[in-house]
């Protein structure tokens, strides 16, 4: 394993006191239990918004709070939950009075441990609102199983709901934004190579020279199949098309296209899919109205892309565009 | 014959030390269907409950189990951590200040905190989960108990059910958890979760079939 | 070789598509020659800042063109300097009567081409000052050799020397700015892993699972010594320590420090990296000011990262605070 | 006994042919203390000349050197670009207006060429460039013309000096262009210039002593 760390012990906690050292000015960071949060919360009479989950997608979520985006978010360990307390002390610290927002993405560990926190929160008397992401078309969907995972969606929607709430609209509209947001966002991810948890040591899975992993999430865990390696506009095609096909998007809709890295895929790979994905959607009539192109939701070092696409409309598209600034994304200010 | 607050001690110590001795086992399996943290994810929450049981001498076994409880749920993350954080806080409820119980108080125990965990997780039998380890553990605990088979061969037959169950979840395919999201590529590996439950009810045999 | 691509000629096109497809706002592309420049270029009276070097080191330079920043970038053939025709048009279509600065890094095939692009520009009548950075301290400088490559400060040169421009400041002050940067900046890199090559197909090194390379350049090249792989706190020992002494920075200075991913390193080791850097700045009583962190100065899809320190005054953290929107860089606007 | 325009031709497709076979060869030299794109860089180039060529027909030695460099300098990059683009661009210069030339003249225009070489990069002999191959080739040639040696000898007492150049660039610690930024590591490995420069020269060879 090479990386650039101190002791696999110490990996979140010495990449939250970095990140403390270098944005001082947007962001706090509380250490036991861990949580990044905006340096003037609470903001009273400002619907707060908590999200969290694993750490290893970096800038995702710690890279994300900051004005017109999240009050704070919960890092856990590498890929893993944070715990209830962690969520509940980070509700805590930013509720202005107005409620807290929980948008969670769709994995059992997330969902779990923030329920636990939104009851511990609401007998604190705190109104919580939970959300919940479930973006991701490489799985099938069905009431039986733990259904789709989130994925490229949490970006956008933490983003548009956190302008939502920076206009001060109240957490029941905030959240009715944000469940427009997951209605109208599909995603679909592959890896060229696997990644390693620090505490593992070794790669999750191994991939040949040849090969490629179709469907993946955004844990380093395998994908939907494995496939022999293609190229670039193929790929495009095996993850626009399905996403497409699934909401579907329609010739005349207006999206916005978001191309990921997932973690290790240069820039210069990830403009030869954005290409191919405007020719796919040309095709579709299928108009990119916004983009975003880089490493946003990641996988440590993983090599691969994901593609999300979210439908528009004139209310979404204003929030997108509103000021925003954080670490990890930032525009209009 | 009963099961006293020193082998309720002896089942959380076990526990931990069957979790420190599997943890890359489980890790191996989670990398298989999951995101290789299952057995990093239990031994940090487990390690962190052995530093407690010493404070706790003199109390009972509702403050060992809800102590346990509360340990895994801040430390663990992830399902396992509020999952298996519900079992032993259900344990807790179910011995409201006892300091010793009976065989059959421990298999109602079992029972109510392996439907806290279904309730939890609203998992269903070959969902491919601890359930699977978790529920036929129980059963076999208490057909046993009730039909007055001495409590170390009930132990025994539950720990047996447990291992069972853990294998059975090799050829589903997942309808919860991370694994689900594979689908058929699920088939064919064993459960991390199902089987760090069956450690958890080997720990159990272990520790309190001693004067059976 | 596992790369997002579709065919190993057609990259550096492919790439060009894609970023003039997404940031259509921003930049225009011209193909053959192939240049990336500013969509309301020539600014009239405003100093042009041309930039422009191999391809792989992606945002740079075609990322960083636009509003304070960059007028035009001429990206070369992977890790292959442009070639004079392209540099020469790209001088033309962005001069806007106030001279065009040729900011280029300091490597044989950088200044030669640039160097027979300035003599047909100044023949064409377009006054044209040419700044050279050389930052590396991994390369012993002497009168003798090529001397110093350029890397890290290159990126801080061109926006602080944008900005200068943006403000209608002359060409002669620019390019004086540009050489203030340039004497005030420092940097050194180090890789985890080679990386490959589009047309080569293979890495262009190979390293063991316990070696890495230390004091390497932005063109995949292997560095000044192989060494046993290292803490995340020993690394930031080899790096910044003979970046300290070498201006050398003193007790009291101000600095932006900037950790730079060579492509394949996630945000969350660059943050470790940033924690090691803040901690060994206090020691020596150097005060960081500014900082930027991230993947903006790369090698393809290279694991490792690279740290530069530029040390500022007043004016040099004014223009550094100034607007820039660019694809690759923005803020205040 | 004289250079005709054709042999020009056949110099040039012979250097192009040369590059194309060696083209991995080149690259694999620049990997090792390059950026492992030398022989890519060249091929990009000479590929780029050869279908000027036929265009070319009923003009001069001149015109054909100075339509090679020009493509050269807008088609490879680098530093090779630049470099082999002023070696050409100066014999297009030596020879204008001229449809065939003399051994001695072909002599000083190579002693011009490399002259201008050496001026644009501002490098040395052994520095570890291909003025290493390159100067002296030219001085054997120039020493051989004025002896009178038979100028197919000549060219091969040339391309002997520059294959000579080029293995002598092995030991040497780079001071010019990619390889001086490893220092001392650069010694032991061939120069990937100097290499490509030989092959200029046996091509010269090649298509020049032919009535010799
Ligand atoms: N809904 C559920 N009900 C019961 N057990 C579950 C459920 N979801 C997952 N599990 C168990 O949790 C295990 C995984 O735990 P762990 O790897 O620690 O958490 P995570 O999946 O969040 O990484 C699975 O092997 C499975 O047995
Ligand atoms: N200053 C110089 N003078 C002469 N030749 C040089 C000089 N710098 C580099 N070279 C030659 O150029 C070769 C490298 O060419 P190439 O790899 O195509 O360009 P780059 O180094 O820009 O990638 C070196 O092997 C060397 O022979
Ligand atoms: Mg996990
Ligand atoms: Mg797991
Ligand atoms: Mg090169
Ligand atoms: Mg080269």
């Amino acid at each position: 394993m090479k990386k650039l760390i101190n002791s696999v012990e110490d990996v979140v906690k010495e990449e939250l006191e970095g990140v403390a050292a270098a944005h001082s000015d947007l962001v706090k960071v509380h250490f036991v239990p861990n949580y990044v949060f905006r340096s003037d919360a609470p903001v009273s009479g400002k619907t707060a918004i908590v999200s969290g989950g694993g750490s290893g997608h970096e800038p995702m979520h710690g890279g994300f709070v900051g004005l017109g985006m999240l009050d704070a978010a919960c890092p856990g360990e590498v890929f893993t939950s944070p715990t209830p307390d962690q969520i509940l002390e980070a509700t805590k610290a930013v509720d202005g009075g107005a409620g807290v927002l929980h948008l969670v993405k769709n994995y059992t560990g997330d969902i779990l441990n923030f329920e636990m926190a939104a009851d511990l929160a609401r007998a604190e008397g705190i109104e919580v609102e939970a959300v919940v992401i479930n973006d991701d078309v490489a799985v099938q969907d069905s009431l039986y199983t733990a259904g789709r995972r989130g994925v490229g969606t949490t970006v956008l929607a933490e983003k548009i709901c956190g302008a939502a709430a920076e206009a001060r609209r109240p957490l029941k509209e905030v959240a009715e934004i944000c469940r427009r947001v997951n209605a109208n966002g599909r995603s679909m991810g592959m890896a060229l190579t696997s990644c390693t948890v620090p505490a593992a040591g070794k790669p999750t899975f191994e991939l040949g020279e040849q090969e490629m992993e179709i469907g993946i999430g955004i844990h380093g865990e395998p994908g939907r199949e494995r496939r022999a390696l293609a190229t670039a506009d193929e790929i495009v095609e095996m993850l626009a098309r399905p996403i497409v096909d699934d909401l579907p998007y329609r010739r005349g809709d207006s999206v916005l296209a978001f191309v990921n890295s997932m973690g290790g895929t240069p820039l210069i790979e990830l403009y030869i899919v954005y290409r191919a994905l405007t020719r796919l959607l040309d095709g579709v009539g299928v108009k990119i109205e916004r983009n975003l192109i880089g490493p946003y939701i990641t996988s440590l070092e993983m090599a691969g892309c994901s593609i999300t696409l979210l439908k528009l409309d004139d209310e979404l598209t204003r929030l997108w565009d509103a000021p925003v600034n954080t670490p990890g994304l930032r525009w209009g200010i | 014959m009963a099961i006293s607050y020193e082998q309720g001690v002896a089942f959380v110590e076990g526990f931990a030390a069957a979790i420190a001795e599997n943890k890359d086992y489980l890790t191996q399996l989670d990398s298989e269907i999951g995101d290789a943290d299952h057995g990093i994810n239990m031994q940090r929450g487990m390690q962190a409950v052995l530093p407690k049981l010493g404070s706790l001498a003199g109390t009972d076994l509702s403050q060992l189990f809800k102590t346990t409880a509360m340990t895994l749920i801040s430390t663990v993350g992830g399902a396992s951590g509020p999952l298996y954080g519900t079992l032993f806080l259900q344990l807790g409820t179910a011995t409201a200040g006892r300091s010793e119980i009976s065989p059959q108080e421990w298999s109602q125990a079992l029972d109510a905190a392996v439907q806290a965990v279904r309730a939890r997780g609203r998992a269903e039998l070959e969902d491919k989960t601890m359930i699977d380890a978790l529920q036929p553990a129980a059963d076999a605990l208490r057909t046993a108990v009730q039909d007055g088979v001495p409590f170390g061969d009930a132990l025994t037959a539950s720990e047996r059910a447990a291992e069972q169950g853990m294998q059975a979840t090799i050829p589903l395919v997942a309808r919860k958890g991370r694994a689900s999201y594979l689908g058929g590529r699920s088939a064919g590996h064993q459960d991390p979760g199902a089987t760090s439950s069956w450690l958890l009810v080997r720990a159990a045999r272990q520790a309190f079939a001693g004067d059976a």
